[in-house]
């Protein structure tokens, strides 16, 4: 049988069928972090796990069209995307087979796939955002 | 708290050193600027050096020491310091702190970088930071900054381009500079797009390159020149980070220009010239603002009518900047200083603005969340 | 110049922490280090980051930044500081500056390195020098500066095994030091031979770790903790270089502890406890010579005497040293200074110096032509 | 034919029958160096190029038995080598035949021969002194 395949990063989302980015979220503070920082920042208090929203809005983004690192197909988006209902705004990988008609407030959704290779080399699951 | 001059300077061309190591690149501007600054290598009381990448390129530790040992200086604090972008303006700032403080009389900053090497690869925030590892490149996160500039503010393409003209139009003035020839608007939208809207010609090239500046307590500095240039404020200051975070504006780098602005007891219509971290054509655009040069938005209009060109109310980056020299990280905040001091020595040729009194320096560097890790900027004047 | 007081401290075990990033690493001892002094993030005023190889094995730049934003430190000045194994103490020297000079009124220190990973390969003095081209690896210096040492005093093989035997036994009173079994002069000899004489006993290991201090102007210390520690001296300099150099006795320790007693207004008969910087066991007895602890020449028959064990006149690592401890380059000189304040406060448990007052941490990193490019020499004292 | 094997570092030695180290000289301060530095660190004057005695007197030494660097020998001999007419100390190779019988005071002599690699991974010549 096959190895699984490893997340590009431990811990920092699920992969069900419905996968969800694994944030932090300070108890004392109420603030949500992504990723989920060592501690709260803001109180140095400790700091849960928080499954975050699946759906986001394209706050801004670009195409990557030089030689991609971490073998990214060529080229590829990267945007940053709000997530609303967290409040939070993260810097991510959009899908890469959709660079065309991409825009700021493009409601997007979050995805989990085999795509590039780890910091190791390894093929890897990667979370990106798609338009929806 | 004394005042501090600079007494010297001395730079290499920016572009190809191949036939020099890293150690060898850095050793005759100082010898130059110790010269400029009739300083005997035993007056030098302090030496901050800095690089950012020599230590994973070259596997290069304590090479301050080795490279100030060439030059005689010996015995003396050495300080090896990295900040990225702003390693070399961090170490003026060190050394400059050394001084108005009155732990030492003089000190030497010298900034260098070899990245035209084969092995350089991309330069991201970290090779295993959650940004880099989905696929935020530096030049992603600037093209991001660039579309919000112009979702917000109508800044045109084309206005962004003639950041890149107007600082090769100021190159090719420059021997020091990589690149000189002169480049049209559809020059740089027709070179190959790097980061949408950021094309190749929109980005600063890699260098090598080594910058120095040597320093002196101002009671003391007529010792060793007739034309010392005062330093009015150094100030440094890391990111807020804050979440969600603007791109535009860039609240670090207003909050790193006000206070440089404090200190001195000045504003913006004091400024005669300015060298700015314009790694990306977006980045002079949003510096500009920042400085107060023009209100929040205004950049690219700004540009337009021609203020920042030589010969303007108020010239940007008359050295060429990054665009032109190319960017060796180490170096770069340094070689803004040295600039800056030719400028208002009088001694910057057909590039020269004249009458400059008040030159400021800024310089950011290293990605995290939408923020710079680091922002410096720097006032010097004459007196 | 203002009094500058240690309000906090924190650091990790040394040893493997193979489940930690490099970032992860260091982010625990600062939170510790901050709620010994009873200090809010937002009352820290700058930063003062160090680690040598971060660069190289994960292609860290300002990485001190991000550190220090996980602990809640944003927006004030941080600089990443290198200075091979000074780097940490260097770090600190900066950090005392900015206080005693009055640029700001407290300041962390935050020295960091992952090193036990598998892609370390030799720690050279740079991989294009000749000296390391020549096949200079660093204990083969220290074994040479053996060998003069032997030939000259008649240092004996077992007196040099004495100093790990030691430190060792230092170390099994000491839960963060990664080596703790006690081992016997002929473990030392008879374990792998390095480079003749060093065998691996003779010499440090690799180790993860991170140590953190956290200053305040002394003016202000009592806000923070109960039982502020003083910097009574802080020294950094460089080799001299000279050619011929003699490899003992060292110039450059001698001459970086005298200016920290004269700085300090004492001498070594005042020392209460020592941490020095044992890479390997010659480098102990070399610097009890230079902090003066006995006459050049003298060291193996000190430590043969116990006068340096714990519950001798003048124990040196009480911590274990970097022999036991292991030594994670840019945490080296933060984690001496560590050690050195518990001592001083009385909270160094089984490994307590009793009644200990003052305290000195030497430490040296660099090779260079015999010399050493960077060597402190920093003093603490209970007021 | 076979390309020239090339020198561990370039200019710091004369490849002939009798090889020479190329040191500097300052003809202002009368002093030597070796390697030939960029300036003099003396006065800060140009320094030409010198050869250096072939003749040396071992100061110190050691064996080293870790696993080398540059592909050399396993254990090899690193010293500071006297070049008592030259004033210079100067940090070698030492011959990785001859381990037996090194001591501080030995007389040595400079040898050029293709041994282990540069810092590239090419097999190149190195300098080290061998016992007289
Ligand atoms: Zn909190
Ligand atoms: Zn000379």
């Amino acid at each position: 049988m096959d190895e699984p395949v490893r997340d590009v990063f431990p811990g920092i989302f699920e992969d069900s069928k419905n996968p969800r980015l694994i944030g932090g979220h300070c108890p004392g503070c109420k603030r949500k972090f992504f990723p989920k920082p060592i501690v709260c920042p803001y109180c140095l208090g400790p700091v849960g796990a928080t499954p975050l929203s699946r759906e986001g809005v394209i706050y801004s983004f670009s195409i990557v069209r030089i030689k991609p690192p971490f073998g990214l197909p060529q080229p590829y988006p990267v945007g940053l995307v709000d997530l609303v209902e967290d409040g939070l705004r993260i810097i991510t990988l959009l899908d890469p087979l959709k660079t065309e008609g991409l825009a700021i407030g493009k409601n997007v959704h979050l995805m989990v796939e085999p795509l590039g290779v780890d910091a190791g080399g390894q093929t890897c699951l990667r979370y990106y955002f798609t338009p929806v | 708290m004394r005042k501090v001059d600079i007494v010297g300077v001395g730079m290499t061309s920016f572009g190809k050193h191949q036939d020099k190591s890293f150690i060898e690149l850095a050793v005759p501007p100082i010898v130059d600027a110790l010269k400029e600054a009739n300083m005997k290598p035993s007056q030098v009381e302090a030496g901050f050096c800095s690089y950012a990448l020599a230590g994973r390129l070259f596997g290069a530790v304590t090479a301050g020491q080795t490279i100030l040992w060439h030059a005689g200086i010996n015995k003396v604090p050495v300080v090896n310091v990295e900040n990225a972008c702003t390693s070399g303006s961090t170490a003026f700032h060190l050394a400059w702190m050394g001084i108005a403080l009155g732990q030492f009389d003089t000190a030497i900053v010298v900034g260098v970088e070899k990245m035209v090497v084969p092995n350089l690869g991309l330069i991201s925030s970290g090779d295993t930071e959650i940004d880099t590892l989905e696929g935020l490149v530096t030049p992603a996160s600037f093209a991001m900054r660039a579309l919000c500039h112009m979702a917000e503010y109508g800044t045109t393409a084309e206005q962004l381009a003639l950041v890149a003209v107007k600082n090769r139009r100021h190159a090719s003035l420059n021997q020091l500079s990589q690149f000189r020839d002169p480049i049209t608007v559809e020059d740089v939208l027709r070179s190959p797009m790097i980061c949408d809207p950021l094309t190749r010609l929109s980005c600063c090239p890699n260098a090598d390159g080594a910058a120095v500046v040597v320093l002196s307590a101002a009671g003391r500095s007529r010792r060793f020149t007739a034309k010392p240039v005062r330093v009015a404020a150094s100030v440094l200051v890391t990111g807020s980070y804050e979440n969600p975070i603007d791109l535009v504006p860039w609240e670090t780098d207003y909050r790193a220009c006000k206070k440089a602005y404090e200190i001195a007891g000045l504003g913006p219509n004091d400024l005669d010239v300015v060298e700015c971290h314009d790694a990306f054509t977006i980045s002079e655009i949003l510096h500009y603002e920042a400085m107060l040069l023009c209100p929040t938005g205004e950049g690219g209009r700004l540009v337009e009518t021609g203020a920042t060109s030589l010969g303007g109310t108020i010239p940007v980056n008359p050295s060429g900047g990054l665009l032109s020299k190319g960017h060796p990280v180490g170096a770069t905040g340094v070689a803004q200083l040295v600039e800056g001091v030719r400028q208002l020595r009088g001694e910057a040729g057909a590039r020269q603005t004249e009458g400059a009194r008040v030159f400021m320096a800024q310089c950011m560097g290293g990605d995290k969340d939408g923020d710079a890790r680091s922002c410096t900027a720097n006032i010097l004047m004459n007196n």
